[in-house]
């Protein structure tokens, strides 16, 4: 492997970089060029075809969305796990220990196969039957 | 210029500012932001350590199962939670104060 | 091997000896300079190209859906209405930007901006061509599906800055669906990063050849079906057609920027336009061998560079009209149908693809089906 | 060079993220500020050459907790969005009692303080090397740590998460009462 230095990370941070200055000059340019009117309070209305909105959009969310970022997130973990292991998997293979590390990885997957069963089989991959009105909303 | 002292003093003022968050606040979402600065804190503890106090990375890998709990921590954290807020429609921490229903 | 842009150009001797002679006129050794200017300009150009290529991205999509219904689409800005672009351009920054009186004013101008960086900083490690990689990181990949994943956040929160309830419903929707594709998707990468041995693009893309037994589509039956996962969840993750519940027009308004109006909508539209272009190019790169052009020492050459960069541009523009395709022929899912999708399907078929695909390369030692038939 | 700018910039976002993630009024801001200060945590590991770690906590943390905690704030927030307008020196949200904030201070200063003294007298033996490793990837170390050494680590964490995910999803399931209630 050829002997880097930091420096390999630098294009990110320029990147990041100009992403910020065109944010900030896009923004700037509508500033300077767009008209800025009276704000009346039809304009400044939250638009909700017409009616006046009651209350405000800030209210309670069924607990579902909740439970999608649960089994969500766990997943994302566990892949991120396996990102390095599958990274050397090749090598290691090519060295010989090819069955080692699947047996390490297929047990692996195999504990994350057991998760999404179990959501699987509560229900909490169906969208419907977990359907509530919660009875917060109005509050 | 840079040394492990830089690093062990941001780590620091987290573990600070975090430990302050959780004590502080009422919320107890607010506390659980506050475990989650003082679990990057003892992270970045060891990858510093990793870097310049030892040959090895184990460090590295200390700090990514810390974040492995982290992400298991806040996911129960939050599921109590919201649970709770689902039983007595409050998260203020101090009305919090039975185990049972 | 080059890891950087830089590295490549510093690897003709031309160049070097110029840089050096420079150098030695100057007294000093610039070549932190060069870099950090080769880096700047590379950006930059990359930026331009990218930014005109999301927005011909609109031009297009108007004008295929056109071609699919029988229409004409835009015609009048220039020839054949080429330069609707620039004229959209110019409405987005002239309009009055207006905020709901409502609003959570700092996470309302925020917003935008998390979905531009999350697109834009994924920039770095696009593969364009051998050397006209930003920065080739060992972690590429990885690095590219963990910065994008910003864009949800910033979805989330125009949604919830913007104090509307369509704009709530939207963001709500529009997060869920992100993070939820987000698993099939990366677990398909992850099969890919087994069969190559490495997260960085270069090594993906070089494992891979020019022509099509080489690739990674056809390299087994498991990463024949990922590349579908792979699509499919992509087409959610950048909220397209059929997959387009956060902004459906017919139920929601606009979704999560019905608030948002001139140039912080512009943005938005800039930001999804982009990453569709994103995530074609990436499972290019994945799947569709790349920017491989026949012949390595060709490669290596500029005009090898510039072989391997329109064969890049070509195929992710093939992928792209693809996208846009997609949306004008099929409906729009149901929000139940979009959960049951993704994780009732995607994701056991791409457990199922990633358990393959390791058997696979244990079993066949890492050979392709084309070697196994072939090459006996 | 590249190396200090990026240490200066990573450090003052997430120490300037933290504090106002401290004296946010909303806790939907903390949120955001979390998000900050977790970036420029990242940006810290890409000073340390821990390029893996880095884009893990991205992933994990920009992609997963901070989106759960915006989520968790929209299922409990509701009129709890803002602080009591109760504040420390007119600046600081107290949420709740007044003089929680100073106590608060005053006693994680003095934990702090104390665990300084004790680490310090603990850590005398250590050595600190000076100069400047060459930069080389992690990923692949990292994937053969993981096969050998800490293979058992790498086992019960995927056990630790699916225990996490069963229960999470036990506790934050809607249950069935409410149903009938509506």
């Amino acid at each position: 492997m050829p002997e880097q230095t930091l420096n390999v990370f630098m294009p990110v941070t320029i990147m990041m970089a100009i992403a910020v200055i065109l944010f900030v000059g896009a923004l700037a340019a509508a500033r300077l060029l767009s008209p800025r009117g009276k704000k009346t309070d039809e304009k400044v209305m939250p638009y909700e075809c017409g009616e006046e909105p009651v209350g405000t959009a800030w209210s309670l969310f069924n607990v579902r969305f909740y439970v999608v970022g649960l089994i969500f997130i766990i997943f994302d973990v566990e892949s991120v796990l396996m990102f390095p292991v599958a990274a050397v998997f090749k090598k290691l293979n090519e060295a010989g220990n090819g069955v080692y590390v699947l047996i390490i990885f297929l047990s692996f997957i195999s504990v994350l196969l057991e998760g999404i069963a179990y959501c699987w089989k509560k229900g909490d991959l169906d969208w419907v039957r977990s359907f509530i009105v919660n009875k917060n909303i109005d509050k | 210029m840079i040394s492990l002292v830089s690093y062990l003093a941001i780590s620091l003022l987290l573990f600070f500012i975090g430990l302050t968050l959780m004590i502080a606040r009422k919320n107890i979402v607010a506390i659980l932001l506050g475990i989650e600065l003082i679990l990057n804190a003892a992270a970045l503890n060891f990858v510093a350590y990793s870097r310049f106090a030892a040959s090895n990375i184990d460090g590295h890998i200390f700090s990514l199962f810390v974040i492995v709990i982290a992400a298991a921590e806040a996911a129960v954290g939050l599921a109590i939670v919201i649970h709770y807020f689902q039983l007595k429609e409050t998260i203020h921490i101090d009305e919090a104060t039975e185990l049972r229903n | 091997m080059n890891t950087t842009i830089a590295e490549y150009f510093l690897s003709f001797d031309v160049f070097r000896s110029f840089v050096s002679r420079i150098s030695l006129w100057l007294g000093t050794d610039v070549t932190p300079f060069i870099v950090f200017m080769i880096f700047l300009l590379g950006a930059l150009v990359i930026t331009l190209v990218l930014a005109t290529v999301g927005g011909f991205g609109t031009y297009a999509e108007r004008k295929i859906s056109a071609d699919i219904q029988a229409r004409i689409g835009p015609n009048r800005v220039g020839p054949y209405g080429l330069f609707q672009l620039i004229a959209d351009g110019i409405k987005m920054v002239s309009k009055e930007d207006i905020a709901p009186k409502t609003a959570d004013l700092f996470l309302f101008y925020l917003a935008p901006f998390l979905a531009i960086f999350g697109v834009f900083s994924t920039f770095a490690v696009i593969p364009f061509g051998s050397g006209i990689t930003l920065t080739d990181l060992n972690v590429g990949v990885f690095y590219l599906v963990a910065i994008s994943s910003l864009v949800g956040v910033g979805v989330f929160l125009g949604g919830y800055a913007s104090n509307s309830k369509w704009s709530m419903l939207g963001g709500m929707r529009g997060a869920s669906q992100i993070i939820s594709y987000e698993i099939p998707v990366t677990l398909s990468i992850l099969a890919m990063v087994l069969l190559s041995g490495g997260m960085s693009f270069g090594q993906i893309v070089g494992s891979q050849g020019a022509f099509p037994h080489q690739w990674f589509l056809f390299h087994n039956p498991f990463s024949f079906i990922a590349f579908f996962v792979l699509f499919t969840g992509a087409l959610a993750e950048t909220n397209r057609a059929p997959f387009d519940l956060p902004e459906a027009e017919s139920e929601l308004v606009s979704g999560y920027h019905t608030e948002y109006t001139g140039m912080r909508f512009g943005l938005f539209a800039l930001a999804e336009y982009v990453e569709v272009f994103v995530v074609s190019g990436v499972a290019v790169s994945l799947f569709l061998g790349g920017y491989n052009v026949p012949g390595e020492e060709f490669g290596h050459s500029l005009a090898g560079q510039g072989a391997q960069a329109t064969v890049f541009f070509l195929k992710t523009c093939a992928l792209y009209y693809v996208v846009i395709w997609i949306r004008w022929t099929f409906p729009r899912l149901r929000v139940d149908q979009l959960m049951v999708i993704c994780w009732k399907y995607l994701t056991p078929i791409a457990i199922f693809n990633l358990v393959g695909c390791a058997v696979w390369l244990v079993v066949f030692d890492g050979k392709s089906m084309f070697e196994l038939f072939f090459h006996h | 060079m590249y190396v200090n700018i990026l240490f200066l910039t990573s450090a003052l976002l997430t120490v300037g993220c933290a504090v106002a993630m401290l004296i946010a009024r909303n806790i939907m801001h903390s949120c955001i500020f979390l998000l900050g200060t977790l970036i420029g945590i990242a940006g810290l590991y890409v000073t340390l050459g821990a390029d893996f770690v880095a884009v893990t906590q991205t992933m994990v943390y920009v992609g997963g907790i901070v989106i759960l905690m915006l989520f968790a704030v929209m299922l409990t927030g509701g009129k709890e969005f803002v602080s009591r307008a109760q504040k420390l020196l007119g600046l600081i949200p107290a949420m709740g009692n007044k003089w929680s904030f100073g106590i608060a201070f005053l006693t994680s200063f003095v934990f702090v303080l104390s665990q300084f003294v004790l680490i310090k007298n603990i850590v005398k033996g250590v050595e600190v090397t000076k100069e400047a490793k060459p930069f080389v990837s992690t990923v692949e170390e990292i994937g053969e740590l993981l096969l050998t050494d800490h293979v058992l680590a790498f086992e019960l964490s995927s056990v630790l998460l699916l225990g996490a995910l069963i229960g999470a999803a036990i506790i934050a399931r809607p249950r069935k009462e409410r149903v009938a209630n509506d």
